[in-house]
């Protein structure tokens, strides 16, 4: 059973990075991307009790325009590209930069073939080549990680641009404002998503005003736009970040559950007036997407979760764990016989 | 404001409460019986809480009482006390204790200090859910006592019964210091800590610990989950001829040394079992106070059963793996016994 | 050797509070204390490596606006006012709150008949009846305090209000962020002061708005003023913020090292032009705050440091503290005989 | 870029350094030698940092390198991780180590768990003063250890001498996992400590202590400025017969068990030292290894020295009194010989 690598790499677990370049068939990936995404929150949904998920599973409610937010990136899947925090086990960003479904699915359900072994929680999932970094616990958090991904580019001089999916709740927290004016002080090519996401049944504290303001933060409000305008709009704020403008908030207006992915069908039918990608492709991409998500769940109930011992695997570099002495054989006390409770026979 | 609602009138009603309703119980008793307790937390009042310890406050005890706070532990944390200081008794709710750690600066620098400053005695709790077992993964199942038994000024209290969260509640939300209390989410409505508690005002006084189970060959020193867990190996272990005590120590800071040394020094043999990790675990100050009090009494190494040394794992097999379980109590117990 | 209280009231510690009801001598006051606060600083400055200062003791570098800021609160001495935190060691707010230039210098030089005994650092200083909540490490902190501070007044609908003094680089912490956005929700009656002090050698990380804008803050800034205005102006803040406006933002623009206590004298003029307050009172009252600090020092000079064993005073309520071991008489060890390194023989 | 400036190129020139340069020259060394080690901190760029540790970096190294910071520890400890999984070496500086508290978040629960979590390894360093003696009262005075001693997945590093902070320093930024290392205030700039070091590129490794006086009755277990105060009480306790090891941690996390216990296996008396205060300091961990591996070598209690339970007094009178003395481990050691 393999327990999991140190840093996860797309070679070592699932199929090579489905992210194609930029360009022809870059709508037909984000549509196909976007029914993927689409289809497994539905398919969490339906799993949820049957598999333990983790609680931040509930933060999946991301919508459409997730999809195109990150799809306005650039998303490479060789270590070059743009890198990404796609919040807590928010499939969306996760599968534009470049995850499947079934990788996915391995991991919030915290299968033994999954790219921690089972042991994260959340989308604690870093994968270098795709640039997905994996988020932490507290909201905020990441969007202190990605302002130093962010500073990184500067300072090496690459091109390059970091993007956070934070909750809107997660501007209350004091490591969030700390994130973004050290990522503001640096002009730091940062985009921060304040996404309209679950609540636990309580309204958001209001934020009167603008809380990247005191930071001089550019805001970008997305309402219910069409996802080609939003891909461009969020083009434009990457190429403002990344030409010294330093960080842009983007924060997305909440849609009713019902519009969360009517993005997509917008899209399609934009592709289709517009001829922007073949009418077959167009018809029978919904259905292959949702394909490739029942095949991932039928798949996936055959996974088996981790063996215990695979706990074991170390916290630092180059350290030997051994089992709790009370699960081996123990040995004899005797006077003055060295004792090693902690492992075998001292000699 | 609203009458008092089933779930906090179960002791009045002379039906059993769980270790949840007993906490509700608790809080809902100090609020009535004392104007200046409040609470602060997030998603408390009117969601009533992750785990709805406090349903229907809000409604009862109106929203200057019960506080709904934005996602800010420090910031509320530094406000309650601030609230402490102007003669308020603040009840600080941690959503999960892991999250306490953003509120680590102000808790050790600020209010652990402002006795000793001559800033005066800051009264109030910080309470919430901890440990593992729930699937929780790394961000929703630790334990946090190691993070602030190093601080001078804190109290520590970790109940295992619902009688114990009850009483030692009642008595953090009336001490003159600040308490983190905490409260293992395994024991919330364990259907085994269901208990009559008796329909007066009482209360369990912080700084002792409790026997759990007399016995004259072996001490295990133990607390909150791993109390259950110890009293199944004792039973086990009985039939090798073992006699386990069992002390539950309730609080941990202070420590009850007293009681402590007085179990060693009848035993002569010492097991010391926590659910949280192993490193820098509450058992090795227990090994030095011993080692200071009690050395010439010692029949055998003092022997710990812990968690291991990583986070908490977030898939079922690993985290049952990862958690001290009765047989290694019963094969600890076993070695010591022999010894 | 007195080792100071557990919480430090005017009776115990020096005479009763030196403040006044707001009213005809309050610009007298003003003065008084003003010019005190003056003299503190440069004596400050005078014994510094002769005796120990706490780190935070550059911090006093504030100016004549926070003696009137302080003055614009209900400062009442028998714990029925307003509160304030004045800043690490800050004077002029302690005293405008009705501390002693002596006090003073006691808490901040250590002195064992200090109001802790020498044991806190900073201006570690609370006085309930006085109004005053002692500051402690990290910038930002002490929003939070003061937020909770507000809040309590407003709970128990009493007309008091919060002070807060703050550097500007505070508003860079999270700390500060969490406490302004929870003092906004809550509509508290906080005043938090931004003053322009020391800052070691580096400029400020721009703030390019405003920062409590987020939170709906009202924001007053404060640029030379006469004193007499600011005092009408943060008197009106007050209000504001108790009528239920939240929490009220004061950003004092800073001043040159020179025109630092201009204000004073601009009031000095004001006062004997509109004849406010008596010539005579007007011409001896420089001579004689300088004279009460002068005396002081010398007092001060005369004052003993704690003992050592004072370091034991409790950390919790009711606890017995006993001396380390090693500096008692160690026990003898025997076998099986009661050991007690701690203290005393075990029975 | 400008001249190697004179106070980093001591060793160069053969001279001897202070604790403080020896540091000043680690990471000017590493700086030179890796481009992806950079510094983050807040005034560290033109103001030279609070103690002048990075002095003319900014001018040398430029402001890519050498980053001034916002006050906000949490977030700029949070955006090294960041940069420490884009490949970069970050070297934070926390101006006081007491200030470490506001990140004990994101290196508690992101930074340290990222290697379990799958999501790698993360080589950064947070180094800073830390220790009392130096009347910087309650919030600059403090050891933070034992803050993060119970965190599996850290490393803490604390010298004791010029040399060993030179080469720990530089192994901490070559390694792959996070560092916390501690410099002890009251060693910066000892004119005792001043030594001439090696002028090539040594390194110290993480995680072994060091013998710095062999003896054959008694163990002390210490790291930091209690080195040498354990020197000097191993001096005086010559004349009373008593022949004393004393062992320099270095590395407090992991701890160098095997060498604590080859120790106390040859003396069989252990006193353990530390300035940090007694209750969950690191004494107990020890003891309770100590009792794993070598309970049956001990001929007496293991015992300790340490801080009094209390936040760092700021009066010279009180912090004296407060911190361990030589005569404190005398006391001690004479108990332990005759025991
Ligand atoms: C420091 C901290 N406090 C509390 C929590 C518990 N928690 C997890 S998600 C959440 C709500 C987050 O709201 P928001 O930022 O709006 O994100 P959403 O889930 O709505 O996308 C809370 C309180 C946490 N993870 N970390
Ligand atoms: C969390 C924390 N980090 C760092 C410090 C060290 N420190 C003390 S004062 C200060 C500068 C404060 O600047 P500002 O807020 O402008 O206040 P000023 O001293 O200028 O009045 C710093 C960095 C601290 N006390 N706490
Ligand atoms: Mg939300
Ligand atoms: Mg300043």
């Amino acid at each position: 059973m393999p327990a999991g690598g140190e840093s996860v790499t797309s070679g070592q677990y699932g199929p090579a990075p489905r992210v194609s370049a930029n360009g022809a068939t870059r709508l037909e990936d984000l549509l196909f991307c976007g029914f993927q995404a689409e289809a497994l929150v539905e398919s969490l949904a339906e799993i949820e009790g049957e598999v333990s998920l983790p609680p931040e599973a509930g933060a999946t409610q991301v919508d459409a325009r997730a999809v195109a937010i990150a799809f306005a990136m650039e998303r490479r899947g060789d270590g070059t590209g743009d890198v990404c925090c796609p919040g807590p086990a928010a499939p969306a960003p996760t599968l534009a930069f470049g995850a499947t479904p079934l990788e996915y699915l391995r991991h919030v359900t915290g299968r033994g073939t999954g790219p921690n072994g089972g042991r994260g929680g959340g989308l604690s999932w870093t994968d270098k080549p795709r640039g997905l970094i994996g988020a932490g616990g507290p909201p905020g958090t990441m969007t202190q990680v990605m302002a130093g991904a962010a500073m990184a580019f500067r300072s090496r001089g690459e091109p390059g641009a970091a993007l956070v999916f934070e909750g809107g709740r997660a501007a209350d927290t004091g490591g969030w404002h700390e994130g973004l004016n050290l990522a503001a002080a640096q002009r730091a090519p940062l985009l921060v998503v304040m996404s309209a996401r679950r609540d636990p049944g309580v309204p958001h504290l209001p934020h009167r005003g603008d809380p990247g303001e005191a930071y001089g933060v550019t805001l970008l409000t997305l309402h219910d736009e069409p996802l080609i305008e939003l891909l461009d709009q969020v083009g434009e704020a990457r190429s403002h970040a990344l030409g010294g403008g330093g960080p842009v908030l983007i924060r997305l207006v909440p849609l009713e559950t019902e519009a969360r992915w009517r993005g997509l069908h917008g899209l399609v039918e934009a592709c289709r007036a517009q001829g922007l990608v073949p009418e077959a492709v167009l018809d029978e991409l919904p259905g292959r997407a949702k394909g490739d998500v029942a095949h991932a769940l039928r798949r996936l109930s055959r996974e088996p979760y981790p063996d215990g011992p695979d706990a074991l695997v170390p916290v630092l570099a180059g350290e030997d764990r051994i089992p709790p002495w009370t699960r081996q054989d123990p040995v004899e006390p005797g006077n003055r016989t060295p004792l090693n409770p902690v492992g075998g026979l001292v000699v | 404001m609203s009458e008092r609602p089933p779930h906090v009138s179960k002791t009045q009603a002379g039906e059993p409460v769980t270790f949840l309703e007993a906490i509700s119980e608790a809080l809902w008793e100090e609020m009535e019986r004392d104007e200046s307790v409040f609470l602060l937390g997030e998603d408390i009042g009117i969601y009533g809480g992750a785990f709805k310890v406090t349903r229907d406050f809000l409604d009862h005890f109106g929203s200057g009482r019960v506080v709904d706070t934005p996602i800010s532990e420090g910031g509320f944390t530094g406000a309650a006390a601030g609230a402490a200081h102007m003669g308020l008794r603040p009840v600080v709710e941690i959503q999960f204790m892991d999250f306490i750690s953003p509120a680590y600066d102000v808790i050790t620098n600020y209010i652990a200090t402002s006795r000793y400053r001559g800033s005066g005695a800051l009264p109030l709790v910080i309470r919430g859910p901890v440990g593992g077992g729930n699937r929780g993964g790394p961000f929703h199942s630790q334990n946090v006592e190691m993070a602030f038994f190093h601080t001078p000024g804190l109290k520590i209290v970790y109940p295992s019964t619902a009688r114990d969260a009850k009483g030692l509640l009642k008595s953090a939300v009336r001490d003159d210091d600040p308490v983190l209390f905490e409260e293992h989410k395994g024991l919330y409505r364990a259907p085994y800590l269901r208990e009559v508690l008796p329909d007066d005002d009482f209360v369990v006084p912080i700084g002792e610990a409790r026997v759990a189970r007399e016995g004259s060959d072996l001490t295990i020193v133990t607390y909150g989950m791993m109390v259950h867990r110890a009293l199944d190996a004792a039973r086990l272990l009985e039939s090798d001829g073992i006699d386990v005590e069992v002390l539950d120590l309730r609080t941990l800071l202070p420590l009850d040394e007293a009681r402590i040394v007085a179990s060693v020094q009848k035993t002569g043999k010492l097991l010391i079992v926590h659910e949280d990790t192993r490193t820098g675990g509450i058992a090795g100050e227990i090994a030095m106070r011993v080692n200071e009090r009690a050395f010439e009494w010692l029949d055998g190494p003092i022997l710990r059963v812990t968690s291991i040394d990583s986070p908490v794992p977030y898939s079922s097999s690993l985290e049952d793996y990862f958690l001290p379980a009765v047989e290694d109590i019963v094969t600890a117990g076993r070695y010591l016994g022999r010894y």
